[in-house]
């Protein structure tokens, strides 16, 4: 079947179309969700196709994570709404102590197949409490799954994924990737969880990324290539599970390795790579791995200065060159 | 014998088994034959087994650390429990939750919880997915006085009624929570009355009388069945151990304690009301007790013959496909 | 002119103020020159200059994402406030706040919040901090019908009943949370009858009336100081522009804002009782107006004029020794 | 002044007494602090000494939370008990989204002199959700200062550093320390935060944890010395603000680092501490940095189940003999 370009928020709802007429069980919860068909209209269509199963809520995130929960323990496959990433702050018990935790407690007596799905990241002059890439919380969080995925293909076939999988899911999707276009398969196809893609092949330098940080590492490429750079572009798509089979087949041919997040740089998702790769891939580095991110503060809201805060395209460029010049 | 009374026999046989089994715990934990710590709900058997006794197998419940009455109460495995309390292998979780996290999820019991007043969401999802799936099932959710006071309450509490989801939310108030009293913690002393915030209808019951709890909450489970809504039962009690097994009780006086024992004993009380009623004469009274002691020493037998799980087990069951 | 007919035109010109920086606020967006997005309060001018008139400059007041009123009631500086929300240097906070995170603390300002029912706990601490600090200050919280049904809500509520700290909890239902009406998604019509339920005493006010609001504030504020305890006030308004501006608000008709709009101006409806009073003639309305007006260009002639922040001004203010 | 035998839980105590009769800003709020002197008798003596400063709340972590940040913006000196860390989940929007970010977001109008203390940690047959490690969800947190302290003079010294810090600073205490005894001097001594301690020296191999941890490396070193391997055991007390120059120091001489936690291996400190030592000392190095950590998995009840989830010292044993013998 043939490819259509359309944007990562069309990727998602036709996901959901596709899943929730083929499930019954599947239905969403969250805030605002009717009226708009989403506060960023990413479920168009949704409300009128699916009348009883796009329920909006008070705004009472630790009841509407719980009541998900209890929900997926009892028959239902939810996909709950998050509204914005940060407010997982209001639901982390429900997140980290139960969701998480509850399959594994009870013996794996029962499976909790949910979505938690965050729209999350800067860059809109949203300042600190509307602007978090707030994964790598959940790395360090045992029975989460973690998926961010970058152009409008993966989110369809991930997002499908993660509702088929009977485990829970932590989807962030970039606020401000939503109108990003790409082409995308008309079919009924998913992409594995835990199955990461060269995106773009290169021999000198290994750019690890997902998400927003994935375009970044497109961008830089072409820079690069102007150096005489030749950077091998993989974008992890799940950090867990996480696929270091293809990022060791990466590195094992660069044996250099710049790791790419818009997450703030300390105790990111960068670090957990980096530690991965200088142990499983000592003797194949020939330059430290670089870590390319936010700056330790919270997200301001000034123009000049949230764009000083976030990872740049220059500064891909700037770490690659570092660890090749090396 | 009427049938009803062969019921209130068979009740009064799960509080009696409630209130063995408790004990038992304690003097297993008190032998450091229990690892970890063991909360105890011995005082408020009328308040478990008055509620479940209103319950299908398939109506779902939310229950708390303080929870092995409301498990046994709605069928739970004594094998099972005994062996989970004792980290076997054989245990409900197969020794990964203990006394704190035990489930039945093939009995509709949705878990046990640590976290204070953590069931509230959770049965409210129940809830919801009865709603969705239009059967007519029905969540119970027991939490304490202390837990009241959480967000989680006001939360759920609001969603169950603007959904009219078919959900008995129960208050063990104990007038205590840990080493808080109630009148300390809680601004308002009728915990139930909060329920007006919500449009919820809302009783206070005398949480150790069994038949009056079995009255109202047979109401409410009657309403939440014909998709009527939620109700709200407060179910004045008092618990006779500390607070955890080991707890030194600073923060209230033994006569207090007395008192209730004495004079408020949920088990004794019923007792004496059955006997009264020629429903239960000291013989059949003498030999339940004898029967669920037997039971409870098979329990413990097999929780002692039973295996701990192997370490590695301990890798098992995050996932539903354990490569992940 | 009295005393009180004074106070009574300054309060008139705070309305006008509000109402004027909102449009104007409006207007800058609409003409892309605001980054980010904002929520305007017109149509609530009542209840932010109603409450806030009974505040002295020492006491405590959490906001929120829709809070420019309610600073300027406080007394915040117009330059200061447009300068944020232009993300200049000069602005409250360095622009590092924007419109959603303003604050002043030397007005006892303690910000707005991003968070909805962020504010509560807050402000509750502020209380418990005037206790222990033995001063009579006093604590306002505006926060909106949205809001109400966040569990921080019910724990704020609660300790500042059984702790009677000097608080007053303002509930703002405009009847909307973004796109969810009111009747929808709380379970009860009047808010603020569940202060009931925290044993607070509560009181509904049509917020559209200046005077009622602020009579009803004043009553609370004396009660907090006298400490006496909480308070819960429900001001009944309207928001007449969209939940954040470029809102499609397919969630409500037209017909109905223009209801509010042409029968409920708060601003007006002052104006008038004023007028009736004699104590604001045309003249002098027109005189406000155009001091307002001239103020707030100069406002946004020195936003204008002011400069962006140092991109490396990012990394200050973090920790009090920048070197953390 | 001469040092005395304390207890973890007494120089707590003492640090508390001592801080409070200096500034009579300093308040305890928590669950259950007054009728035995907090859950495990930590704040034994203060309730009698300080009246109306040591104050009982109801069971509502985000009020709790709350009310201590809005005390530390006006005035006060908050020290909060969080009762068990697994509870930050119930405050966490108080923690991440407010108290670590106002400061920034206001343009730094206002200090927030407050202490989070959260006892934590396994080994007590506590399951899932009372025996959680914490400490890299807030490492990732920029507007937190984190500080996990493991010997009883460390207690004392970074308690009272904590307490007279003017921004928010998180405090975990190992529940199954409290007991451990150590020499404490008796004078009023602070030790600042953000300086590791080298607490037994060697050449052979760099011993890096903190907390439980410390303990673990202590004991693996009696063992690495029947191999003949001689550790140095760093404990690092302060995780943010980090130490990095004592970090350094040390694997400028043993070229080999083992990083020690017992929080879960993914995404835990440890990933950050080896992305630092990686880059910063790349080539210094002459074998990959090694993490010692519990599994991947909640900490289950079962004694058999969590001994082997929990780090133990033939794992530190075992890692230090990989990296030497490399
Ligand atoms: C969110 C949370 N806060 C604190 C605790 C610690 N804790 C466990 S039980 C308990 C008291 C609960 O009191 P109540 O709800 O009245 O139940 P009871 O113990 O009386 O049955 C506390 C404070 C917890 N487990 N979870
Ligand atoms: C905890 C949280 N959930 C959701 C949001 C997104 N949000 C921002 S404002 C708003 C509606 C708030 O409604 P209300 O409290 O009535 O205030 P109003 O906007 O009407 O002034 C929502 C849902 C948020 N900021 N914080
Ligand atoms: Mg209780
Ligand atoms: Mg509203």
């Amino acid at each position: 079947m043939s490819d259509r370009i359309l944007s990562c928020s069309a990727a998602l709802a036709e996901a959901l179309h596709e899943e929730m007429s083929r499930d019954e069980t599947i239905f969403i919860l969250g805030e605002d969700l009717t009226a708009h068909a989403g506060i960023f209209g990413q479920f168009k269509g949704l409300p009128e196709n699916f009348p009883g199963r796009i329920i909006d809520t008070p705004i009472s995130e630790t009841a509407i994570l719980g009541v998900g929960l209890g929900s997926a323990l009892t028959g239902m496959r939810p996909f709950v709404d998050l509204h914005f990433s940060d407010f997982v702050t209001c639901c982390m018990d429900e997140l980290a102590n139960q969701t998480a935790k509850i399959r594994y407690m009870f013996g794996g007596q029962v499976n909790i197949p949910m979505v938690i799905w965050c729209p999350d990241g800067g860059g809109l002059r949203a300042a600190a409490q509307h602007s978090q890439s707030l994964e790598a919380w959940f790395i360090h969080t045992p029975g989460l799954k973690v998926v961010v995925p970058s152009e409008p293909a993966d989110v369809k076939g991930l997002i499908k994924s993660a509702i088929r999988d009977d485990d829970p899911v932590m989807v962030f999707q970039h606020k401000k990737l939503f109108a990003r276009q790409g082409a995308v398969p008309e079919n009924d196809f998913t992409i594995p969880l835990g199955r990461a893609a060269i995106k773009l092949e290169g021999k000198d330098v290994t750019l690890l990324s997902y998400g927003s940080g994935f375009y970044l590492c497109e961008e830089a490429v072409k820079g690069l290539g102007h150096l005489n750079i030749d950077a091998e572009v993989v974008d992890l798509r799940t950090l867990k599970p996480l696929d270091m089979d293809t990022v060791a087949r990466s590195i094992k041919k660069t044996h250099r390795a710049v790791i790419v997040h818009e997450a703030c740089l300390t105790g990111g998702f960068g670090a957990e790579l980096t530690a991965r790769i200088q142990d499983e891939l000592f003797d194949y580095l020939d330059a430290p791995v670089k870590r390319v991110a936010a700056k330790d503060v919270p997200i301001p809201f000034s123009p000049p200065l949230e764009d000083y805060v976030l990872p740049k395209v220059s500064d891909v460029v700037e770490a690659a060159r570092a660890v090749t010049y090396r | 014998m009427t049938n009803q009374d062969q019921d209130y026999i068979s009740y009064y046989r799960t509080m009696v088994t409630i209130r063995k089994f408790e004990t038992l715990a304690g003097e297993l934990f008190a032998a450091a034959r229990i690892p970890g710590f063991i909360h105890l709900s011995i005082g408020q058997e009328a308040s478990a087994v008055g509620v479940c006794s209103c319950l299908r197998k398939d109506d779902y419940l939310t229950t708390t650390h303080r929870g092995h009455g409301h498990m046994i109460a709605k069928g739970a495995d004594l094998k099972k429990m005994v062996a989970e309390i004792f980290g076997k292998k054989t245990g409900y979780c197969k020794g990964k939750g203990g006394s704190m996290h035990i489930a039945d999820f093939s009995l509709g019991i949705l878990g046990a919880n640590g976290v204070v007043a953590g069931g509230l969401p959770i049965v409210t999802g129940a809830g919801v997915s009865i709603k969705m799936r239009k059967t007519d099932q029905v969540g119970v959710c027991f939490f304490g006085d202390g837990a009241a006071n959480r967000g989680t309450v006001h939360e759920a509490m609001n969603m169950a009624s603007i959904w009219k989801l078919p959900i008995v939310f129960v208050i063990e108030n104990n007038h205590y929570a840990s080493t808080t009293p109630q009148n300390y913690a809680c601004s308002v002393n009728d915990i139930y009355s909060r329920s007006a915030s919500y449009n919820i209808p809302g009783t206070a019951v005398d949480g150790n009388n069994f038949l009056k709890v079995r009255e109202v909450t047979l109401k409410a489970v009657q309403r939440a069945r014909k998709g009527e809504g939620p109700s709200v039962i407060e179910n004045k009690t008092y618990r006779f151990r500390g607070h955890f097994e080991g707890d030194p009780q600073k923060y209230r006086t033994e006569s207090e304690v007395d008192a209730w024992k004495n004079k408020n004993d949920p088990v004794k009380r019923f007792a004496d009301y059955l006997a009264r009623k020629k429903i239960l004469t000291k013989e059949l009274n003498q030999q339940i007790w004898h029967e669920v002691e037997t039971e409870l020493k098979k329990a413990v037998a097999f929780a002692e013959q039973s295996p701990y799980p192997e370490p590695q087990e301990a890798l098992d069951d995050l996932f539903t496909i354990p490569s992940c």
